[in-house]
């Protein structure tokens, strides 16, 4: 089926996702588009953002070529310094996240299940993966927003009934933010909800690219981005 | 007898690594926190069948990760071309690219290096537990996936938890920035990671520093690893004498 | 908004404390390390039917247990002889001395205040656990002792250890020597002890401190209490102003 | 039974534990006797003291009015610093202790058994005790001393076949120096053997003062306190 509008970008993604964070929370960003997130901070929100590579609170990343090998984040690349930071080895970096101090985490995800379940850690063709801080992140944040594509590059749904592939956490994921739509995972086993989708998509054309079923909103919007 | 930790060279400070040892190797992945010139003293020495455990099987050739540009990456993976490991225990073994295999993938896939994989936090409580005589705790990490496969869950207050062993090692290389003579270490920003749970886990922490002081040297406030958990200090040279501009 | 945790007054900081509370109260049991303007405000706030967690009961008064002399000890005793304490939760509750009862101990005596003994390698992983997210550790500490009672024990590698669970609070009262406005904290010498694993346990964690400065005003590699762990923080006045000479 | 001979004073006692600790080890010295033995370290042998109180490595007690409440040690006793010192918290205290990373501990008994099991903690005629950090050094320290006078107050022995008081720890006492002898505890369930007496007691006369049987070592020496 063909799209009935362009689908958002990246960008676009992290912008949505980062209306999410409230004033003075503690957040970790996990790679990719997540990372992106902290460029569109909303004016007046005053974020802590938490590293696995054990940092609490830092600047944007360093220019090119300004780098410090002793200051990274979870993805290897360079920040730059701020005043009031804190740093810490791994096993506090993780009693953090394990112990329910990080509000809020946002991740990629190869697939996100209705229940909420995720995946993002092992693509059965490669036959080994990364887990890095993914298992940790999905059970300790108090709570997990997916960003993703919708579909993955061949078209296939990522939003399904039951993962297929290695799970990184059960019922974790409580919001899903695509490039057609944004999806609430209910509590308690109960289901998908749509509650934004992209400008030119409907609840339908949604649907049509969602192999997992959902409800929609009755305040369905188009997606909000301020 | 004053006590003083210090190892007058590399070579010394590895020498008594056997065969079938299982080695913590400290840092995060990148060029910070990393034992370089206790890894290359150790492909020297040339001990085999090794068991090394950390967050990466060395994944900066490959990605550059953490590696400032231009600088060729040094890490785990140059035990793994020298055919010296038999196994990784590991968070993130490989590289973010399956089309930019690193060392370890190859061996991995070569049937020639066997793996374990660990989330993260969970590797580094299991070190912390070896330090601190746990023998064994329930994290909430990886229940009901296929890491918790084999492992007992039980069920606390309503949610699963997963029974983690603790993960001792004979020996951990590791990485700070100062240490005093009696082997209490400092280390820089987020170079720390791994460095104190190895410390605390292993029977011998060989530590290398860039700079070592006396006692004093370093303000007991802001003593990261206490010299307790430390049994060997070598400095690295000066770069300049040394003509390896490793970070 | 700019984060500050900084809460005006001692009253303010400890207002919505109720009836029936779990605490724990920081220090070692001495004056160091021990949060007396946070004590006095609970006590003159008035919440009753307690439960105290700390290393100690209030064991200052009878001993001079690390106060300097002729200065009047402020401990745990003034929240018991003030009726609101129901539980105690220590390793160390009582006076080295039988003919020297704490305040606590006659309360015991007495049947009005109930009692669980804890090693204090146990209390302090207890907390640690509850702050980091584990349900619960293999101990060796107490294995075949009164304290195991009523605890599963399991042998591991040949080795008897109990299971002892995470102990959680609502509030922590701490102490700390220097904050900074995000909640990033500094402790003293041996005053840190219980402070740590005690902000990491509680839900809302208070600490008292001797100053209060602008975001790097600590060295980031000298955080010991990093702000996730803090949700308000109060200076001391200082001491000429306030008539108390505490240390 | 009168004694053969008087009996040895603390400070003697202190003197003889002190001669077990070999240069460089990590001691922790109990509450009592055991305090004392930091003023005998032979010559030549340096030692680095840990405390409960969060701190490796210190000066002697602090002098009279120079106390620094943010310098104790376990007994709350003010410390005089030193250069080359470490603080931490009470996690990583007993991290330290639990996980064997303590040479040698000196403890104070109220009873020993012929296992080595210490009773140390709580004496049932009070009801209420103070475990505080014994249970953890008993089974944390490679090497567990007991300190003590060889009887109580009323007579009583102190060395038993099994211990009637609450127990601090199973078969972890090494060896048990008191005012009158100096007796190890064999490994593996293998009893106490007699290897030192005090001056003017021999085996007979030490055995009258000890509930449980001891075997006596062929080489029996005097104390040796150099």
């Amino acid at each position: 089926m063909t799209d009935p509008a362009p689908r958002l970008g990246r960008e676009v993604i992290a912008m949505r996702v980062a209306r999410e964070f409230r004033d003075g929370e503690v957040v970790n960003l996990g790679i990719g588009i997540p990372t992106l997130c902290s460029d569109f901070v909303p004016h007046g929100v005053q974020l802590m953002y938490h590293s696995e590579s054990g940092l609490l609170n830092c600047g944007p990343l360093a220019d090119d070529g300004d780098g410090d090998v002793d200051l990274i984040n979870a993805g290897g690349q360079f920040l730059s310094p701020i005043p009031g930071m804190a740093f810490f080895d791994s096993a506090e970096a993780f009693a953090m996240i394990r112990g329910g101090h990080v509000d809020v985490t946002a991740l990629g995800a190869l697939q996100v299940s209705e229940m909420g379940d995720l995946a993002n850690w092992f693509l059965p063709s490669r036959g080994v993966g990364n887990v890095g801080g993914a298992m940790d992140l999905a059970v300790g944040a108090k709570r997990v927003i997916v960003a993703m594509e919708h579909n993955g590059r061949d078209g296939t749904p990522k939003i399904v009934p039951e993962c297929s592939f290695p799970l990184t956490g059960r019922g974790c994921v409580g919001l899903i933010v695509t490039d057609i739509a944004v999806i609430e995972v209910l509590p308690e086993g109960g289901g998908l909800r749509l509650i934004e989708h992209a400008p030119g998509w409907d609840a339908a054309s949604i649907q049509s690219q969602t192999e997992a079923e959902f409800s929609v909103s009755q305040d369905l919007t188009e997606i909000t981005l301020v | 007898m004053p006590i003083d930790k210090t190892v007058n060279n590399f070579a010394d400070a590895v020498s008594d690594i056997s065969d079938g040892s299982v080695l913590m190797i400290g840092g995060f992945g990148g060029a910070g926190g990393m034992p370089h010139l206790l890894m290359l003293a150790l492909r020297d020495q040339g001990a085999r069948n090794l068991t090394i455990i950390g967050n990466t099987a060395g994944i900066a050739a490959p990605t550059g990760f953490g590696w400032p540009e231009g600088v060729e990456p040094i890490d785990h993976a140059i035990l793994i071309e020298n055919g010296q490991i038999a196994k990784v225990i590991a968070s993130f073994p490989v590289s973010g690219s399956v089309s930019r295999p690193n060392a370890f993938e190859i061996g991995f896939r070569a049937g020639e290096i066997e793996l374990e994989v660990v989330p993260q936090g969970t590797l580094a409580e299991r070190m912390r537990a070896a330090g601190a005589g746990i023998a064994a705790f329930y994290t909430p990490t990886a229940a009901g996936t296929m890491l918790a496969e084999g492992k007992e869950s039980r069920v606390f207050d309503g949610r699963v938890y997963v029974l983690e062993r603790a993960l001792h090692a004979d020996f951990a290389l590791i990485r700070a920035k100062t240490a005093d003579t009696l082997g209490n270490l400092a280390y820089a920003g987020t170079s720390r990671t791994f460095n104190p749970p190895m410390a605390a886990a292993a029977m011998v922490t060989i530590a290398e520093v860039d700079e070592i002081v006396e006692p004093g040297g370093i303000d007991p406030e802001r003593v990261d690893t206490p010299s307790i958990y430390v049994q060997r200090i070598v400095a690295r040279p000066p770069m300049a004498e040394d003509g390896v501009a490793l970070p």
